[in-house]
C-alpha cells in the first residue's frame, strides 16, 4: 500500500498543498492508522448506529412508500395539486435532490484536476451524496408522473408498439442526462474505491472479506493498475464535468422551455447550475461534520482547512446565485408584461412571500458572514450555515413551482396551490431514503479514501512501519 | 498479469447460481403457463362449431355476422337467428337442447369474447370488409376451428404492420384508432 | 410593396413552412363570435354530454379539479353603475405552433391528419407538462378515476373513451364526429366534405349561433369568411402559439348616441 | 479455489438450486396467471328490436321538458340506450339550438334516484307496492269520492302537462264533475297573457320579433335564459346582433344585472317595481313628441297625462333627461319593448305590461318587421293561462281544503310545497286533503304530504305533444315520443289516467274510451290531420311524417290581424304604478329580487348533476345559491363574499352565503331560485336556500296573480361563512388583450 501511495502521489504532485494540510496537526496519523480508522468506521458498529439506521428505514416506508402506494391507489387527488397549478412538490423536491447531487461529483472531480489535494478526505462521501440524491430525485419523478406504470414509455427502447419518445420534449433529455450522469457517477465513485475495497478486504475476515473481495476486483496493487487507475480516474474526471453542467441545465429548460410568466427565463440554466453546486457544496459541508462527528479519528482527516476552503466557495456560489436572483427580478419587471408583473407581485408579496424573503435571507445575506475566516474555520457555525443554504434552496424550487404556475395569462383561470399532508410526508421521506442509503453506503464502502489520504500524509518513519 | 473478475466472483458463486436458476424458472414458468394454458380458446357456453357451419355447411360469415358490413361491430347472431334455422333442421343434439333452453326462456346466450380490444380502441369492421380484408387474416381459419380460438396478437405492432403493409390512408395516425 | 419595417412576427411568418397544414387533410378551426356569445353554457354542458366528462362533485371544485374541456371565462370592466360583463369562451384552440406538443416526452400529444391537436389517453403518462406548457390552460388532469352513479353511466357516449386517473385531457374539437363524418363522406364514394357538415357538440347545441365550426384549408368555407372580419383576432396572439380559434370581439357601441 | 471447482456442483448445491428454480417456475406462472384480461361477454338479444344494429346510432325527435318553451329535440340512441340530446334543426322552436337544461335532460332518465316503482304510506313510511295494487286502492277511493257527493271535490295541479296531456286531465277531472285542474309553474308569465288580453282581447302571446329590431327595450325580461322561449329568443338575440340587418341596439332595465343585462348594450339599473311608472312615462313623452298620431291619441294622451318623465324621476331613480332621451331612441327606434321577470311579478305587473304593450303600440310597432307580430294562437293544450292566474287557482284550492271541500287532489309533475310561498298555507291545506296522490320522477318536498307516490316516466320514455305557447308566428304543433325502452316500473301520466278511469268503470270508462295516452293522442291529432293537413294522403302517413319530422306546422298560414288595434280601456282600473311591498321600509330596508336561475329556471331539474357543475354564467359558482348585495351595502354590513347572512322577510327567514355584486341596485338583494331543496334527489338535497320561502304570498290585485318581486328583507350578519366554490379566479382583464386587440374590442 504504501509504495501504491507513492506512486499515485508520483502522478499527483501535491506537496505544497500537503505542507498545508499537514500544518493543521501537529501528529499527522501514520499509513496504519489511516487503514485502521477507515476500516473501523466499516467494521466497527455500535447499537447507535443501529439505531438511526432503523429509525430512518421506518421513516422511509412510513413517511414516503405507505403514502406513495395510497397516492397510486387514490391517483394524484392525494397530492395538493389542481388546474391550473399541475406541477408541485413533487418536482420541486425533484430539483432540489438533482442540485443536492451536484458538486459530489463535479467538485470532486474538478478538484482531481486542479491537483487540489485537500478534496481527498471528503470527496468519496461527497460523491456517495451525488449517488443518493440523484436516485432519490430519480423516485420523486416516479412519485410524481400519473401513471407511473408507464414511465419506461419515455426511454427510447424498441417494443412491438413501434413507438419512439418525443426526442424533442426537455423532458426526454431529462431521462437521458439523468441516467447518464448517474452511471458516469456510479462508476467514477466505484473506480475510485477499488483500492480501497482492496485495501479493507485485506484487512477483513468473514462475509466482509468476500463481499469486499468481489468489490476489489482482485485488485493487487500492481504499478500496472495504479497505472490504469490513475488514467481512467483522470479520464472519468474530465468527461463528469459537462455532464454535470448539462444535467442541472437541462432540468432548467423543463421550465425554461415552457412560455409560462416566471418559469420562461433564458436564465435559468446558469441559474440552475449554480443553485445546485451551491446547494450541493452546502450539503457536503453538513455532511462532512456529521461524519467528523460519527467516526472516532475522522478528525484527523476531515481537517478545519476544508471548511475553510468550502466556506469561500459558497461565499463565491452565494453572490453568482444573488447576482442571477437580481436579474431575473430585473428582467421580469423590466419586461412590464402584465404577466410577469403579476407573478413577481405574487411571488414577492402573495401568499408565499414568507418563504420568499425566507430563502433571500438564507441563500444571500447569511452566507455572506462567511467572508470571515473564523466563521469559516468554525465548524457549528459552518454546520448552521449550509443547512440554512440548503433549506433556503428546497424553498427556492418550491417558489418557483408555486408562484408560477398559479399565475398564468388568462387571470380567469388564477389558482392557488397549497401542497397535501402526502406531499409533505414523501418529502420528509424522501430525506429518509437518502439517509438510509448513506448508512448502509458509510457500512459497505470506506467513506474516506484511504490510499489518496495516504498522499497527503508524510512518508512512513521507520517507527510508524507496520 | 491480469485483473481477474472470475476470482473476484468466485465467494458469491453459489448466491449467483441460486439467483440466475430463480430467474430462469420464473421466465420458463411465465411463458409455459401461457404456452401450457393459454387463453385464446375460452370453452363457450354452447360447443358451437364454426367448423360444421363455416366449414362443412359453407355458411358465409356475413350470414351470421349481420353487421359487419354496416356498422363497427360485426355482431353475434341473436337466439331468434339460431332458431330459425334449426326450428327445421338438425333439431336434436345435447347443445342444441342447450339453446332451445335460451330461446324458451327468451334468455341471451352469454358467449365469452374471444376477440377482445382495450376500450380505448375504435375498431370498426367496416372500413376492414370495404377494404375486402378477408375475415380470415385476423380471425384465422375459423371455417376450421370447431372451438374458436384467437391466432392473432391483436396488438398495436400487429395492427400497424398491416397498415403499413397496405399503405392505409392515416394508418399510422394515433387518433385514427384511439379517439 | 413590400413592408419595410415588417413586425418580427411578419418576418417569421413569411419564412415558416408555407401552408402548414397541407400536408394535413383539413385545418379544422373555430370562429367565435362574441358579440354573439351571451356565455349561456349551454356549450359547456353539450360538450360534457358528448365527451364523457365525468361529475367530479363539489369538493373536486373546491379543489379546482373541475373537468371541463370548454369553460366560459367572465371579466367585468368599469364599476356600478357602468358596470360591464364579459364572456368568452375558453377551449383548447389547437394551435399551429402548440407547446404542449413538444414537451411530451411519449408523443401522447400531438398534431394529426385532420391538424388537431390530439390527446392520445393511451398513451399519456401523466407528466403534466403539456398543462403547465399550454398558456391557455385548457388541458384537464384525471386525479383520480371518476366513476358514474348508477345508471348514469348508460348515457356514456361509446365513441370516446373514457379516461383513467393519470392521463390528461382536453377538447379534441370532437374528433369522434368528425371521423364519422369522413366515413360518412368515404361510403358515399369519397365525396369531399361538405362546409358545416362536422359540428362539434358545443358549435351544434350554441342557441345564439355564436360559435362556427370549419375548415380553413378551404377558403370557400364560413371560417375562412369570418376571418377575414375586421373585429377578428386570437387570444394572446403575441406567444406565437398561432391558435386554430379565431375570436370575433364584442361590439362596444358608442354610448353618447344613446342616451 | 480452482477452476473446475467453480464448474462443478455438488448435489445439495444442485438440489438447492431445483428448489430455486421450481419456486421462479410457480410465480412466474402465477404473474402471468393474473396479468391476464378479465374475460368479457358477448350478449346479443334473443330477438333484436326493430331497425337495432349495434355500433350505430339512431336519432329520434321528441320535445323537451327543460321549461314551457317546449324545444324540438333529436335523442340520439345507441344500442338502445339514450346518449345525447341536440335540437331539432327542423323545429321552428330550438332551430337546432339547445340550452344547457335540455342538454342535461339525459339524466332525467338515467338518474340515480329516480323512483323505481309506486308507493304508498303506510303508517307514515313509503312502502313499495304493486300498479294493480295503487290502481285498484284508488278506483275504490275514487269511487267513494264520487258517492259522498259527485262534486268538485277532485282537483288535479300539473306543473308541466301541457298539449292534450292538458287536455286528457280536464276531460279526466270534467267527468268526475269537476273543473279544477291547475297549471302552476313559478315562472309562468301570466300577466304577460292577460296584458295582451286586455289589450287586443286575443287568446294568443304575440311573437316579438327581437331578430330583426334596430332597438331593444327590455323591462328586465331576460329572454336568453327564462322568458317566455330562451333558446328560440337567444338565436333571435344572435340575429339581432350579427345578423344580415343593421345591429340592434338593446338597453336593459332591471335593478340587478341579469344574464340579458349583461349582454345589453346599456344596463339601466332602475327602482324594482318602477318599471310601470317607467313605461308609462315614455308613452307620455312619446304622446308629447307627437311620435303616434291615430285617431286614438287623444284617449291615450288623457291616460298617460299624469305620468311625466319629470314625476318618473322619484320612483324610478332615473334622470328626467335619462327617460327623455330613451323615449327618443324607442321612437327613433322605432324599437321593441318587452317586459318580464321582475317586472312582471310586482304588485303592478299587470300595469307595466300593459303599458309596455302601449309604447310598442305608440311608436307602430305592430305588425312589422323587428316589432311586434300576430302570433297564432295554440292549436290546442290550456286556454287557462290567457284568463285565470294559476296562483289564483292554488289559493282556490287552499281555500277549497281549509273548508273540507276536497276530496284528492293529484300533483302531476309540480312540486308547489317548493315553488309556492309557504305564506299561502299550501302545506296544512294539502295534508287536511284525505287523498293527495303525487305524481314525479323523483320524491321530492310535496311527495311528503302525499299518500301515493307515483313515479312517473322520464319525458324521454313518454307520449306526448305540445303547440308551443309563445309562438313562432304560425301555427306548429310537435309530437313527443318514448326514445327508450322504461328502465323503471314507472308510467306516464296519460296512461295512469286512462288506466284509472278504466277500473273506474261505467260512464267514467265511457267517456275515456281509449286504450292508451298514445291511442288518445291519435284521436286528437287525427282531428288536426282532417281540418288542417289534408295533403298527406291517409293519417298513418301524416302521423308517421310527423314523428320523424318531430313537428307539423303551417308557415304559409296566414297571421293574425294586419294592423292591430290597442283597446284604450286596457290601461283603465288598473291601480297606481307605484308598487307595493309586503314589509315596511323601516323595519326591511332591502328590496328582495329573486330570479331564475340561468342555470336551474325555477328548480325544476336542480337535481341533474350536469346542471349542478354547470358554474353559473355570471358567478361561476357551482352546486348551491346565494344572496347578491350591492358593494356598499356589503360594507354597510361589514360582510365579505361568503360571510352567511340571515335574510328575513315578514313571511319568513333563511341563511345564505353574500356574494358581493358589483352589478346591483344598492337597495335591492338578489337571489336566484332553483336551488334550496330539502329533498329532490342526492345532488340537489341541501344545496343553498329557496328565496320562495320567504317570499310573501301577495298577488298582483289586478290579474291574481303572484307578485314575488314584492318583499322587502333585511339582513343579519351571522358570523358564520359558507365556503361557496367557484370557478372564477381573477375577475378582472387586467388590460391583456384577452377580449379583443384593445380590450372589450370595437366594432
Amino acid at each position: 500500500m504504501a509504495e501504491a501511495g507513492k506512486s499515485l502521489a508520483y502522478h499527483a504532485r501535491h506537496e505544497k498543498s500537503w505542507v498545508t494540510a499537514t500544518a493543521e496537526q501537529d501528529n499527522p496519523p501514520t499509513f496504519a492508522e489511516v487503514n485502521e480508522d477507515v476500516v473501523r468506521s466499516i467494521v466497527e458498529t455500535g447499537p447507535g448506529y443501529w439505531w438511526i439506521l432503523g429509525v430512518t428505514v421506518v421513516l422511509t416506508f412510513l413517511c414516503f412508500f405507505v403514502p406513495w402506494f395510497y397516492q397510486l391507489e387514490v391517483g394524484l387527488q392525494a397530492s395538493g395539486m389542481n388546474h391550473p397549478v399541475v406541477w408541485g412538490t413533487y418536482l420541486a423536491n425533484f430539483i432540489f435532490f438533482i442540485g443536492l447531487s451536484h458538486s459530489g461529483t463535479l467538485l470532486s472531480a474538478v478538484l482531481h484536476i486542479t491537483n487540489s489535494s485537500w478534496r481527498k478526505a471528503i470527496y468519496r462521501s461527497a460523491e456517495a451524496m451525488t449517488l443518493f440524491s440523484l436516485m432519490t430525485a430519480a423516485m420523486f419523478v416516479m412519485v410524481h408522473v400519473g401513471r407511473v406504470w408507464f414511465v419506461h414509455w419515455s426511454t427510447p427502447y424498441p417494443n412491438q408498439m413501434g413507438l419512439w419518445p418525443n426526442f424533442r420534449s426537455p423532458l426526454m433529455f431529462d431521462v437521458m442526462a439523468i441516467t447518464t450522469y448517474l452511471t458516469a457517477s456510479w462508476v467514477f465513485i466505484y473506480m475510485g474505491s477499488i483500492p480501497d475495497f482492496a485495501a479493507v478486504r485485506d484487512r477483513t475476515s468473514g462475509w466482509r472479506k468476500k463481499f469486499f473481495t468481489i468489490w476489489a476486483m482482485g485488485w493487487r496493487g500492481t504499478h500496472r493498475e495504479w497505472h490504469h487507475l490513475s488514467q481512467a480516474y483522470t479520464f472519468f474526471a474530465v468527461f463528469v464535468i459537462p455532464l454535470a453542467v448539462s444535467v442541472h441545465s437541462i432540468v432548467s429548460w423543463d421550465f425554461a422551455m415552457s412560455i409560462v410568466p416566471g418559469l420562461h427565463q433564458t436564465i435559468f440554466a446558469p441559474y440552475f447550475v449554480c443553485g445546485a453546486i451551491y446547494s450541493g457544496t452546502a450539503g457536503i459541508v453538513t455532511l462532512m461534520w456529521v461524519l467528523r462527528r460519527a467516526f472516532k479519528n475522522f478528525d484527523r482527516y476531515i481537517l478545519p482547512i476544508h471548511f475553510d476552503n468550502l466556506g469561500k466557495l459558497l461565499l463565491v456560489l452565494s453572490l453568482i446565485w444573488t447576482y442571477i436572483n437580481i436579474c431575473e427580478i430585473f428582467t421580469g419587471w423590466y419586461s412590464g408584461s402584465s404577466g410577469e408583473m403579476e407573478m413577481l407581485k405574487f411571488r414577492m408579496f402573495g401568499f408565499y412571500a414568507p418563504l420568499y424573503w425566507e430563502m433571500i435571507a438564507f441563500c444571500a445575506f447569511l452566507p455572506l458572514l462567511l467572508i470571515s475566516k473564523k466563521i469559516r474555520r468554525n465548524l457549528t457555525a459552518m454546520l448552521w450555515i449550509s443547512i440554512a443554504i440548503n433549506i433556503g434552496m428546497l424553498t427556492e424550487r418550491f417558489i418557483i413551482v408555486a408562484t408560477s404556475l398559479p399565475r398564468q395569462y388568462l387571470p380567469d383561470a388564477w389558482g392557488f396551490y397549497f401542497p397535501s399532508t402526502v406531499e409533505f410526508l414523501i418529502t420528509f421521506g424522501s430525506f429518509g431514503i437518502f439517509l438510509t442509503l448513506f448508512l448502509l453506503f458509510v457500512k459497505f464502502v470506506p467513506s474516506i479514501s484511504i490510499y489518496e489520504v495516504k498522499e497527503t500524509l508524510p512518508e512512513p518513519r521507520p517507527k510508524g512501519e507496520n | 498479469m491480469t485483473i481477474s473478475i472470475r476470482s473476484a466472483l468466485e465467494p458469491a458463486k453459489r448466491a449467483l447460481q441460486f439467483i440466475g436458476a430463480l430467474l430462469l424458472g420464473a421466465i420458463l414458468g411465465f411463458y409455459g403457463h401461457g404456452w401450457l394454458f393459454p387463453d385464446t380458446t375460452p370453452v363457450q357456453p354452447i360447443e358451437f362449431s364454426h367448423k360444421v357451419h363455416a366449414g362443412d355447411n359453407q355458411i358465409p360469415c356475413q350470414y351470421c355476422h349481420i353487421y359487419a358490413r354496416r356498422s363497427t361491430s360485426a355482431g353475434v347472431p341473436s337466439v331468434n337467428k339460431c332458431i330459425n334455422c334449426h326450428k327445421s333442421m338438425e333439431t336434436t343434439s345435447a347443445e342444441l337442447d342447450k339453446l332451445f333452453a335460451y330461446w324458451r326462456e327468451r334468455e341471451p346466450i352469454p358467449w365469452i369474447k374471444v376477440h377482445d380490444l382495450p376500450d380505448f380502441v375504435y375498431f370498426p369492421h367496416k372500413r376492414h370488409v370495404a377494404a375486402e380484408v378477408d375475415c380470415a387474416e385476423c380471425h384465422g381459419d375459423v371455417a376450421g376451428m370447431a372451438r374458436v380460438s384467437r391466432v392473432a396478437p391483436l396488438q398495436m405492432g400487429w395492427c400497424r404492420d398491416c397498415h403499413k403493409k397496405n399503405h392505409v390512408n392515416n394508418g399510422q395516425q394515433c387518433s385514427t384508432c384511439h379517439k | 410593396m413590400e413592408n419595410p419595417h415588417k413586425s418580427l412576427k411578419a418576418k417569421w411568418e413569411e419564412n415558416r413552412r408555407p401552408g402548414y397544414y397541407q400536408e394535413y387533410e383539413n385545418h379544422w378551426g373555430m370562429v367565435i363570435d362574441l358579440d354573439r356569445c351571451t356565455g349561456c353554457g349551454a356549450c359547456v354542458t353539450a360538450c360534457q354530454a358528448e365527451n364523457n366528462l365525468p361529475i367530479v362533485g363539489e369538493e373536486n371544485f373546491r379543489e379546482g379539479r373541475e373537468m371541463k374541456w370548454l369553460r366560459i371565462e367572465r371579466y367585468w370592466e368599469g364599476e356600478y353603475p357602468d358596470v360591464k360583463l364579459r364572456f368568452i369562451p375558453m377551449l383548447c384552440q389547437h394551435c399551429d405552433q402548440a407547446p404542449c406538443e413538444t414537451v411530451c416526452p411519449v408523443y401522447a400529444t400531438y398534431h394529426n391528419q385532420d391538424g388537431l391537436n390530439i390527446q392520445t389517453y393511451n398513451r399519456c403518462i401523466g407528466t403534466r407538462s403539456c398543462a403547465v406548457y399550454c398558456p391557455y390552460e385548457v388541458r384537464y388532469f384525471n386525479w383520480e378515476t371518476h366513476v358514474w352513479d348508477e345508471p348514469l353511466e348508460q348515457q356514456l357516449n361509446p365513441d370516446v373513451t373514457v379516461r383513467e386517473k393519470g392521463v390528461m385531457e382536453k377538447c379534441t374539437f370532437c374528433v369522434q364526429r368528425i371521423r364519422k363524418v369522413k366515413d360518412r363522406a368515404r361510403d358515399e364514394d369519397n365525396r369531399p366534405l361538405l362546409d358545416g357538415e362536422v359540428q362539434p357538440a358545443c358549435v351544434q347545441s350554441c342557441p345564439t349561433e355564436a360559435l362556427t365550426f370549419g375548415d380553413f384549408n378551404d377558403p370557400e368555407s364560413a371560417v375562412s369568411k369570418k376571418k377575414h372580419n375586421d373585429r377578428a383576432y386570437k387570444v394572446l396572439e403575441d406567444l406565437n402559439t398561432s391558435p386554430s380559434i379565431v375570436y370575433l370581439s364584442r361590439v362596444e357601441p358608442e354610448d353618447e348616441s344613446h342616451g | 479455489m480452482s477452476e473446475d471447482s467453480i464448474n462443478r456442483v455438488k448435489r445439495r448445491d444442485f438440489l438447492k438450486l431445483v428448489g430455486a428454480g421450481s419456486v421462479g417456475v410457480g410465480a412466474g406462472a402465477v404473474v402471468s396467471q393474473v396479468s391476464r384480461n378479465p374475460t368479457e361477454l358477448l350478449i346479443p338479444y334473443p330477438v333484436p328490436p326493430e331497425e337495432y344494429m349495434p355500433g350505430v346510432d339512431t336519432w329520434y325527435n321528441t320535445l323537451c321538458q327543460g321549461c314551457s318553451a317546449r324545444c324540438g329535440v333529436s335523442v340520439r340512441v345507441r344500442e338502445g340506450r339514450v346518449k345525447k340530446i341536440e335540437g331539432n334543426p327542423s323545429h321552428p322552436v330550438s332551430r337546432g339550438g339547445l340550452c344547457a337544461r335540455g342538454q342535461a335532460g339525459v339524466h332525467t332518465l338515467y338518474h340515480p334516484d329516480r323512483l323505481t316503482g309506486p308507493m304508498k304510506r303506510l303508517d307514515g313510511k313509503l312502502t313499495q307496492v304493486s300498479w294493480d295494487l295503487v290502481l285498484s286502492h284508488l278506483a275504490h277511493e275514487f269511487r267513494q269520492v264520487l258517492a259522498t257527493e259527485r262534486g268538485p271535490g277532485v282537483a288535479i295541479v300539473t306543473g308541466s302537462a301541457r298539449g292534450h296531456l292538458h287536455q286528457l286531465m280536464q276531460e279526466f277531472l270534467r267527468t268526475l264533475g269537476s273543473s279544477r285542474l291547475i297549471t302552476y309553474r313559478i315562472d309562468a308569465q301570466h300577466n304577460l297573457h292577460a296584458a295582451n288580453l286586455r289589450s287586443f282581447g286575443a287568446r294568443a302571446t304575440p311573437y316579438y320579433d327581437i331578430a330583426n329590431t334596430p332597438y331593444l327595450l327590455s323591462f328586465g325580461a331576460d329572454f336568453l335564459t327564462g322568458w317566455l322561449s330562451p333558446v328560440h329568443y337567444s338565436q333571435a338575440f344572435g340575429d339581432m346582433r350579427q345578423g344580415d340587418g343593421p345591429r340592434g341596439y338593446f338597453v336593459q332595465v332591471e335593478p340587478r344585472m341579469s344574464l340579458a343585462a349583461a349582454n345589453a348594450d346599456r344596463w339601466l339599473a332602475t327602482r324594482p317595481g318602477s318599471e310601470a311608472w317607467l313605461a308609462l312615462a315614455i308613452c307620455h313623452q312619446l304622446l308629447e313628441d307627437g311620435v303616434y298620431d291615430g285617431p286614438d291619441r287623444n284617449q291615450w294622451v288623457e291616460r298617460v297625462a299624469d305620468y311625466s318623465p319629470a314625476r318618473a324621476v322619484e320612483p324610478t331613480g332615473l334622470g328626467a333627461d335619462q327617460i327623455v332621451q330613451l323615449a327618443h331612441d324607442f321612437a327613433a327606434g322605432p324599437g321593441l319593448a318587452i317586459i318580464g321577470g321582475g317586472a312582471l311579478h310586482g304588485t303592478n305587473g299587470l300595469l307595466a305590461a300593459t303599458a309596455v304593450n302601449l309604447m310598442n303600440y305608440l311608436v307602430g310597432s305592430f305588425d312589422r318587421p323587428g316589432g311586434v307580430l300576430a302570433n297564432s294562437p295554440p292549436l290546442f293544450g290550456p286556454e287557462a293561462a290567457y284568463s285565470e292566474s294559476p296562483y289564483a287557482g292554488l289559493r282556490e284550492i287552499v281555500e277549497a281544503a281549509r273548508q273540507g271541500r276536497l276530496e284528492a287532489v293529484i300533483l302531476h309533475d309540480v312540486n308547489p310545497l317548493y315553488s309556492a310561498p309557504p305564506e299561502l298555507g299550501l302545506r296544512e291545506a294539502l295534508e287536511s286533503v284525505p287523498l293527495v296522490i303525487s305524481m314525479s320522477e323523483l320524491l321530492d318536498e310535496s311527495s311528503e304530504v302525499a299518500r301515493f307516490v307515483l313515479p312517473l316516466d322520464s319525458y324521454l320514455e313518454a307520449w306526448g305533444d305540445d303547440s308551443p305557447e309563445s309562438g313562432v308566428g304560425f301555427p306548429t304543433a310537435s309530437l313527443a315520443q318514448p326514445v327508450a325502452r322504461r328502465i323503471h316500473n314507472t308510467k306516464s301520466a296519460g296512461d295512469f289516467l286512462i288506466e284509472l278511469a278504466h277500473r273506474l268503470g261505467d260512464d267514467i270508462e265511457e267517456a275515456l274510451p281509449w286504450r292508451d295516452f298514445q291511442d288518445f293522442l291519435k284521436a286528437r291529432w287525427d282531428e288536426i290531420y282532417r281540418t288542417r293537413a289534408g295533403s298527406l294522403e291517409g293519417f298513418d302517413a301524416f302521423w308517421t311524417a310527423t314523428l320523424q319530422a318531430g313537428v307539423w306546422g303551417e308557415r304559409s298560414a296566414a297571421l293574425g290581424a294586419p294592423n292591430t288595434v290597442m283597446i284604450p280601456a286596457a290601461l283603465d282600473d288598473l291601480g297606481h304604478p307605484d308598487p307595493q311591498f309586503s314589509g315596511r321600509r323601516a323595519e326591511y330596508p332591502y328590496t328582495l329580487h329573486p330570479y331564475l336561475s340561468p342555470v336551474f329556471h325555477d328548480g325544476r331539474w336542480a337535481h341533474l348533476p350536469w346542471l349542478q357543475e354547470l358554474p353559473d354564467p355570471i358567478s361561476g359558482v357551482v352546486y348551491t345559491n346565494w344572496i347578491e348585495i350591492h358593494p356598499q351595502t356589503a360594507e354597510l354590513l361589514g360582510v365579505r363574499t361568503r360571510d352567511v347572512v340571515e335574510i328575513s322577510s315578514p313571511a319568513g327567514s333563511i341563511k345564505l352565503p353574500v356574494l358581493v355584486y358589483p352589478a346591483i341596485h344598492p337597495d335591492v338583494v338578489a337571489i336566484p331560485m332553483g336551488q334550496g331543496h330539502h329533498r329532490y334527489g342526492r345532488y340537489a338535497s341541501g344545496r343553498g336556500a329557496n328565496p320562495i320561502e320567504i317570499i310573501a304570498s301577495r298577488i298582483d290585485e289586478d290579474s291574481g296573480d303572484l307578485a314575488w318581486a314584492a318583499t322587502r328583507v333585511q339582513l343579519k350578519p351571522t358570523g358564520e361563512r359558507i365556503d361557496f366554490v367557484t370557478t372564477s379566479g381573477n375577475p378582472r382583464p387586467l388590460g391583456r388583450q384577452i377580449l379583443g386587440p384593445a380590450d372589450g374590442g370595437h366594432g
